[in-house]
């Protein structure tokens, strides 16, 4: 009996969930001796073509990374797709959308023009911009068409697991390849990490007090982070009691609050508006211009609580014909 | 009346307007005509009153039970001053002299209002100059009045008016605006524009008549 | 704050006094006015009878135009003597604002002639700016001919506080009471301060309009007035100018000066009669003005 | 209602109502009969306290064009200070879908006490035609597992120079 | 996210969905027949009917067969709002033993056909409605109720006839009343009037007997000069603060002697006597009127020298044998339990200076009612007489009816007392002084057992009516016959022309009004008001003195303008709603209340700073938090901010609230 063939893929993402796989360490030997690798174009030197000269199922499993936001990652994914028996959506991008999932707030145009005019360093007198097709002397030349809208994973093709965080914590990777090579899998849908937040995990839980209310968000370069006390009660924006635990609270535990990479536990279905109402409830006051006030402290609301699931948010993204999304008002 | 001439006070519903009420009320506040309670506070704050042939109050009640030709030829509105007495005690925030003003509007459109009465006919000269020259000169209105309404008496105010010549207070120089193709402009907009609809206008723009 | 000052029909004709003692009074109180170009008619009393809607365009008009004028200035405050036009001017502002589809239509009768308004008027009273807009001291402090002695009846008229004026009390208005008792006067105490004069009522339809006017004057004059000052043309005209012919309807001898308080106000700052056009009156107050001579000068 | 009313655009609101308030001023509405438009559906809730900014993005996904949230007057919730909970929520939520590109207007929090039954029906009949105004929301097709591919955007066609597709 | 399913006892859920006509009160608006139609079409749904009143017996009956058949484990009701039928329903499912809460009501009438105009419109709304109610049904668990015992003591707030009333039925039954009054005396406006309407009996004498009684009632504990200030707890469990403001007189020592009194160094009165309206003046130390209760006296710490400035001889410590002045007294705090709390805040009557053109504080002669009762009482400041400034008897009187009422400027409802005691004080007035007397009134309004008699009785008196409103009042003379008189002009409408009406008096029959503090107040009890400012009941005729909060019933005028009869019987009433409430012993608490999935807690504490209630503690063994369900009220403020979703709300979870949304906008 031939061993399971595994398949990596990297759509729209920075790479580390990449560096997460080598990060397995020791344990990727395991894995290796366990499993054919036979798709991975960051390491291994396969083409599209080896893929699609599979047979369809004959994928044990795909770890596909990434937000899917072009032509090309699309066309990929639903090919890896048709090729595996399981498909896991690996780190936050292809769970719920990433930092990449960001860009919904503007559209295709606005980011064209930010990256190729109006960025200070950029000089581009002639004003030129990617183009899809081009006619070259060797014939026609195309490039993958960017879309307008970031998506997750699962907005494009069915998926089975989701392996959250930015990137996954390697405890949980090595447990999730363990758990498929056993066959001893959750029901399909599930996230592969415990369903609890991160406060259960958390070394500074015995610090937070009763009552958490604050009169005054701050940000982290406003004062000098307590190293024991809860992060929130400090009046950082931590948002470790909405995220999921399963990283070992390593930002925490590193001084700083936490972001949310993991994204909501099971009970929730938009992180951000969860986030939103646990935080805004925290202000401490009955007066509306107060409450206004002290929210206001909150910079950028979207950023702040859609970090990494824009594009899972419930609202999906507003339809927007002009390129002004994303400018607070 | 000291001789009994057989009149015969019945009126019937047919021969009634119910959407009368409904044309007085379309102008803006209008509806708050419907909740009148006929406490008679317009009636007893109006100076006047005791002049017209019809109370205020008598002519809210005439209004909303449909009797229009009785109220649009009444003098009642047309010795309205507009001093606003009845409409700042209403009980009711009933605007009673924006309605005597649509009713003595609805009176013209309607040419039912009591001719050679000066009231009306001061009105429409008025209005007259001001749409052609943008301002009313006193002088000429006063002397057009007299004309369509009493020519001799004239000759009364002539005491008068010459006294306030002589003090500068009347001149017959004609008040004009400078612009007034931009007037005329504007005013010609709202030509075909009535604030008290009539009752195909009513029904024709589908208001809720209550 | 720019004062743009709409002068209206009557100011101009019967009421030239109320315009050269309120120019007056204003320069000596240093308030710049600034007459509003190329004005026209309120669309007061008489043409709401005809069209309502007419009116309404007519004052949107010169609310635009004092716009214009304003120029980059936030608010113009539009001050009306005229107690009719302030009336009909008012009640517009307040209509344009309070009914969206009226709105909607006189905006597009205004476009039609090129003009365009933002809400950037305020419709203001002389006595509302006198009162609201200045200390106390301003006024008294200019006081050269004090009124001591002389009792003064305040008549408002009706439309001044009625319906929508903001300013005084609708039933019990204070504004002028205030004014001439700064000027050293005494207020007289006569229910009938609002009481309708007649309004143009009194010269054309004489039975009911003389009798409203000949009611105050008789009250007034049994109250023991020496004067009487009013804030509107027409409630000038009809106390003053028909006095002769009330005396002999009614058999009952009346000549009480009824001046504006802006004359009141002028004659008590020392500034001639000719300035106030004091001279054009019919009943000269000029006993009046004797019985509070020899009081004392307030300041130099 | 003529053929020409009809086809205006008829928007959806969702109104979530605390029982003790609003709701019952909603009751009142009726008892009263006022008439009001009709496109506004209330979902009862104890508290305006226990409304969740999840509901409100789940109304906007469902289907509604707008959310109209009623609470008792501030210092009068039945639960103390409820509808200040709702009002902190709500003072951060309304910046949060204005940056998301959701027009102010779509969203709206009022104190309605439970005697305010005419002003359940002005509420509603303003936030009818407010909506409206604004026209149905659209909102990017989220539904999973479909491919979307917008290609035909309806951004303005990028222009390219020539030489950069490489 | 997880789907927390919840099995049917029998498999896939099966409903019923009744649509109820209400007579046309639905069917007048709602295509029933259609909505039946729609609802049969969708999932779960196995019965759909309709029926002309789904409250009735045959109605409920429909439904109890259905359970008992089988055919459906679950109910919806289409019908009217849910605070209106509700419990009707559930107790219908009780009895075909079934859980309550596998119950919704679709609310077709209030939300949909009393407010819709277009047919259509009202029968889509109607079935978005109803299909909401499915969906989310689909969800909903058994749960029961929970038992909490009663304190079985009693606050009475307000001691005017209707708390007077009450703590003396509540007294009668063997139940502790507190009864707090924030004057010095117990009686309220009735100790102030002469006679009452119809029957002319005086008012002290039937008033002074029940005063005595609540003195001297073991069960009753009076507090005078008091007020509540705090009310924390729930039905059943209220904890209460009562201020006693100091009266530096010993209550237990002062026999009502006025010995003090007279001995006080201001030798006559000072300051405006509340209880004679102003009509007559009082001293520092005071005892309101000869039959105050309690009979004790109460220095004025804003008039008496001792207490401003320290320094005076202090005659009435000297006078009093009993050395009941006590010029240490300090204002005392009391904590009370108490299982229910009656409302009886009374009214205030309406300024009549806010109507300038009635002249009142103007013109000499002119009074309010409340003036009028004072004087024609004989034991008033005038001894009975009424007489003008100048001591002469009035030859004309004119009442003014309305004042102050059916004004949308000031109080735009009926205070529904004035008619009648304008009526009274016009006989009154002609029989002290033979007066000739106009009443002005707008509509005469007698609806009453005798008050139309006793209107009656006054045309036969040849007391003048003007149906008109007063349009001014003022000493304005046009003629000689007014001079000197204050004039009063209106229109008499009946005839249709104005009047003019010289009269000596004028009585300007103001209207009732609530108090200026009746914001506070209702906070405090956390009742809501009607916008006139009137403490709102649960339901204007099937729960008249019932609050929307358990426990806190209304009696008198503090819930709109009521006379006395009126007033007394709703004091029974509340008084009985009380009795009932604490009889059970126990009162039983919506399952609405919070709840924790210990398994998703991750103890961040977001929950713990935001119940009012104190019913969410962290457990530090587990260290998680937890909710206890008996302090819990079920707002669901901790459920909407708990970021895992640990926290849920029986009756609303997220899920229920979820699919609801969906219902309602997914299928029409």
């Amino acid at each position: 009996m031939s061993k399971p063939k595994v398949a990596f893929y990297w759509c729209a993402s920075c790479g580390g969930c990449e560096e997460a796989v080598v990060d397995l360490g020791p344990d990727i030997l395991k894995v290796v001796e366990a499993v054919d690798i036979v798709f991975w174009p960051v390491a291994l030197d396969f083409k599209r073509s080896d893929v699609e000269s599979m047979l369809d199922g004959e994928l044990t499993v795909s770890f596909i990374n990434g937000a899917v936001r072009s032509s090309e990652q699309h066309e990929m994914v639903e090919l890896l797709r048709r090729k595996s028996g399981l498909v896991v959506a690996f780190g936050s991008c292809a769970h719920t959308g990433g930092i990449p999932g960001l860009a919904n707030l503007f559209d295709r145009k606005a980011m064209f023009d930010e990256a190729y005019f109006n960025v200070p360093s950029v000089v581009n007198d002639e004003k030129t911009v990617p183009q899809e097709e081009y006619e070259a002397p060797e014939g026609t030349l195309t490039l993958p068409n960017l879309w307008n809208t970031v998506k997750t994973l699962d907005q494009v093709i069915p998926v089975d697991y989701y392996l959250p965080g930015c990137p996954p914590p390697v405890n949980l990777i090595a447990e999730a390849v363990s758990k498929i090579l056993k066959g001893e899998l959750p029901p399909r849908g599930a996230v592969l990490a415990p369903d609890i937040a991160l406060c259960d995990e958390c070394p500074r839980k015995e610090t937070k007090p009763e009552k958490m209310s604050q009169k005054q968000f701050k940000r982290p370069h406003e004062i000098m982070i307590d190293p024991e006390q809860c992060l929130l009660a400090q009046g950082l924006l931590c948002l470790g009691p909405i995220t999921r635990k399963g990283c070992g609270a390593a930002c925490t535990t590193a001084n700083m609050p936490c972001t949310g990479c993991m994204g909501p536990i099971s009970n929730v279905i938009d992180y951000g508006m969860k986030a939103l109402s646990a935080v805004a409830s925290l202000a401490d006051s009955n007066d509306e211009e107060e409450i206004e006030k002290i929210l206001s402290k909150i910079v950028d609301p979207v950023g702040t609580f859609y970090r990494y699931s824009l594009p899972a948010s419930l609202l999906h993204r507003y339809y927007q014909p002009a390129a002004q999304g994303g400018k607070q008002s | 009346m000291n001789k009994w001439q057989g009149w015969r006070k019945i009126r019937y519903e047919s021969d009634l307007d119910p959407q009368f009420v409904n044309e007085i009320a379309s102008i803006p506040g209008g509806e708050k005509l419907y909740s009148c309670i006929q406490c008679g506070t317009c009636s007893g704050m109006c100076p006047i009153s005791p002049y017209m042939d019809y109370t205020p109050r008598q002519i809210i009640a005439m209004i909303r039970a449909g009797f229009k030709g009785e109220v649009l030829s009444s003098y009642t509105t047309w010795l309205c001053a507009s001093c606003y007495s009845c409409t700042v005690e209403c009980p009711k925030d009933i605007k009673l002299t924006d309605i005597m003003y649509a009713a003595k509007r609805l009176a013209i459109r309607e040419k039912v209002y009591p001719k050679r009465f000066p009231t009306p006919v001061l009105a429409s000269e008025f209005f007259k100059a001001v749409e052609n020259y943008g301002r009313s000169t006193e002088s000429w209105l006063l002397v057009n009045l007299f004309m369509k309404t009493n020519p001799f008496k004239i000759f009364k105010q002539m005491g008068l008016g010459l006294r306030l010549f002589s003090q500068g207070r009347l001149s017959p120089k004609r008040e004009s605006i400078k612009r007034r193709g931009e007037l005329k402009s504007i005013l010609k907009v709202l030509e075909k524009e009535h604030m008290v609809k009539s009752k195909d206008e009513l029904v024709s723009t589908g208001k809720e008549i209550a | 704050m720019s004062y743009i000052y709409y002068p209206g029909c009557s100011l101009k004709s019967t009421g030239r006094a109320y315009e050269d003692s309120l120019l007056a009074v204003f320069e000596a109180l240093d308030i710049p006015l600034q007459e509003l170009e190329d004005w026209n008619c309120c669309g007061a009393t008489a043409y709401m009878s005809i069209s309502e809607l007419k009116a309404f365009a007519l004052s949107a008009r010169n609310f635009a135009l004092a716009e214009r004028q304003n120029g980059e200035n936030d608010f113009a405050e539009m001050v009306v003597p005229c107690a009719a036009c302030y009336l009909g001017l008012n009640k517009a502002h307040r209509y344009l604002a309070e009914h969206p589809e009226l709105r909607e239509t006189i905006d597009r009768a205004l476009e039609a002639g090129g003009l365009k308004y933002n809400d950037k008027i305020h419709v203001r009273h002389p006595l509302d700016v006198l009162i609201n807009d200045l200390t106390p001291d301003k006024i008294t402090g200019l006081v050269k001919r004090p009124l001591e002695g002389l009792k003064v009846a305040c008549y408002y008229g009706c439309q001044l506080v009625r319906p929508y004026s903001d300013f005084d009390d609708q039933h019990d208005p204070q504004t002028m009471d205030k004014i001439v008792k700064m000027l050293g006067g005494e207020v007289v105490n006569w229910p009938l301060k609002t009481r309708c004069c007649g309004g143009s009522l009194t010269g054309i339809v004489q039975d009911v309009g003389l009798r409203l006017s000949y009611i105050l004057l008789a009250e007034a004059r049994k109250r023991g007035c020496d004067l009487i000052v009013t804030a509107c043309p027409l409630c000038q005209f009809n106390l003053e100018c028909y006095q002769s012919r009330i005396s002999g309807i009614y058999g009952h001898k009346i000549k009480i000066p009824v001046i504006y308080f802006t004359q009141l106000m002028g004659h008590a700052f020392g500034l001639s009669d000719e300035m106030l056009g004091l001279k054009r009156v019919f009943v000269s107050p000029a006993r009046a003005f004797s019985k509070a001579e020899g009081g004392q000068h307030v300041h130099g | 209602m003529s053929d020409n009313d009809r086809k205006q655009f008829e928007p959806r609101i969702i109104a979530f109502f605390c029982n003790w308030c609003t709701y019952t001023a909603a009751d009142l509405a009726g008892t009263a009969r006022m008439a009001y438009s009709p496109n506004v559906r209330v979902i009862r809730i104890m508290c305006s306290g226990r409304l969740d900014p999840q509901f409100i993005l789940k109304a906007f996904r469902e289907g509604a064009d707008g959310v109209l949230i009623g609470g008792c007057h501030p210092g009068d919730c039945h639960y103390q200070e409820g509808n200040y909970k709702a009002l902190r929520r709500f003072t951060l939520l309304k910046r949060f879908l204005n940056m998301m590109g959701i027009e102010k207007e779509r969203i709206r929090l009022e104190w309605i006490a439970a005697s305010e039954g005419d002003k359940v029906q002005k509420v509603i009949n303003e936030m009818t035609e407010q909506v409206r105004k604004l026209g149905p929301l659209k909102l990017e097709p989220a539904s999973q597992l479909q491919p979307q591919n917008d290609r035909v955007s309806r951004v303005e066609p990028v222009t390219i120079a020539e030489g950069e597709a490489s | 996210m997880s789907t927390v399913n919840i099995p049917s006892p029998n498999g896939q859920p099966k409903i019923g969905v009744y649509v109820c006509h209400c007579g046309i009160n639905i069917a007048g608006r709602v295509d029933v027949k259609e909505t039946v139609a729609f609802a049969k079409t969708l999932p779960n749904v196995t019965v759909a009917t309709e029926y002309k009143f789904m409250c009735s017996d045959p109605g409920q009956e429909m439904i109890q067969k259905d359970l008992r058949d089988g055919k459906i484990d679950r109910v919806v009701v289409a019908s009217c709002s849910p605070l209106m039928h509700e419990p009707t329903f559930r107790r219908a499912m009780i009895a075909a033993d079934a859980n309550p809460f596998l119950f919704q009501m679709a609310n077709i009438r209030e939300h949909v056909s009393w407010v819709t105009l277009d047919k259509n419109a009202a029968t889509e709304k109607a079935k978005a409605l109803i299909a909401a109610a499915v969906k989310r049904i689909v969800l909903h668990r058994p749960l029961e109720k929970t038992r909490v015992p009663v304190t079985s003591d009693v606050l009475v707030v307000g001691g005017g006839i209707a708390g007077i009333h009450a703590a003396l039925t509540l007294a009668e039954a063997g139940r502790k009343v507190y009864l707090v009054e924030k004057e010095p005396t117990i009686g309220g406006h009735m100790a102030k009037f002469d006679k009452t309407f119809p029957t002319l009996d005086c008012s002290a004498c039937i008033l002074t007997p029940k005063m005595s009684a609540v003195r001297a009632h073991p069960n009753i504990i009076l507090w005078t000069y008091s007020e509540v200030a705090e009310v924390e707890g729930f039905v059943g469990n209220f904890k209460v603060k009562v201020k006693r403001k100091p009266r530096y007189i010993k209550e237990d020592l002062c026999v009502g002697c006025y010995e003090c009194v007279e001995a006080c160094v201001f030798k006559k009165g000072i300051t405006k006597d509340e209880f004679n309206v102003g009509l007559s003046k009082r001293r520092p130390i005071y005892i309101p009127f000869p039959q105050a209760t309690p009979l004790v006296a109460v220095i004025d710490p804003e008039t008496c020298v001792q207490i401003k400035r320290n320094k005076c001889k202090k005659p009435c410590v000297d006078a009093c044998e009993r050395d009941a002045i006590d010029f240490d007294q300090k204002v005392e705090i009391k904590e009370i339990d108490v299982g229910a709390i009656i409302l009886a805040t009374g009214f205030k009557t309406f300024d009549a200076s806010r109507i300038s053109r009635y002249g009142y504080g103007k013109y000499p002669n002119i009074y309010t009612s409340l003036e009028v009762e004072r004087m024609v009482n004989a034991a008033g400041p005038t001894g009975g007489e009424v007489h003008l400034q100048n001591g002469e008897k009035p030859k004309t009187v004119g009442i003014v009816h309305c004042v102050g009422s059916r004004d949308s400027k000031t109080n735009a409802y009926c205070s529904r007392v004035c008619c009648m005691y304008s009526l009274k004080l016009a006989h009154l007035i002609k029989e002290r002084t033979e007066a000739e007397v106009y009443n002005f009134y707008i509509d005469m309004r007698t609806p009453g057992k005798g008050y139309e008699e006793f209107y009656e009785k006054l045309l036969k008196e040849n007391v003048h009516f003007i149906r008109g409103r007063v349009a001014e009042i003022s000493d304005w003379a046009t003629i000689p016959e007014e001079e000197g008189k204050l004039v009063i002009r209106a229109e008499d409408t009946l005839i249709g022309a104005v009047r003019r009406i010289p009269v000596d008096m004028v009585v300007l029959s103001v209207g009732m009004e609530p108090h200026e503090n009746v914001d506070e107040v209702r906070r405090l009890f956390n009742v809501s008001c009607s916008h006139e400012g009137w403490f709102l009941e649960r339901h204007p005729k099937l729960a008249p003195v019932s609050t929307f909060t358990d426990g806190v019933f209304l009696a008198g005028a503090c819930q709109g303008p009521k006379d006395i009869p009126d007033s007394v019987a709703q004091a029974g009433a509340a008084a009985a709603e009380a009795l009932a409430l604490i009889d059970r012993g126990y009162v039983e608490l919506e399952p609405n209340t919070a709840y924790l999935q210990e398994e998703f807690c991750s103890g961040c504490k977001t929950c713990l700073g935001l119940c009012p209630y104190g019913a969410i503690s962290f457990n530090d063994e587990k260290n998680i938090s937890s909710v206890n369900g008996a302090l819990c009220k079920g707002c669901g403020t901790c459920v909407a901010a708990c970021p895992s979703g640990a926290l849920q709300q029986n009756l609303f979870t997220d899920e229920q609230i979820l699919h609801e949304i969906e219902g309602v906008i997914s299928y029409v």
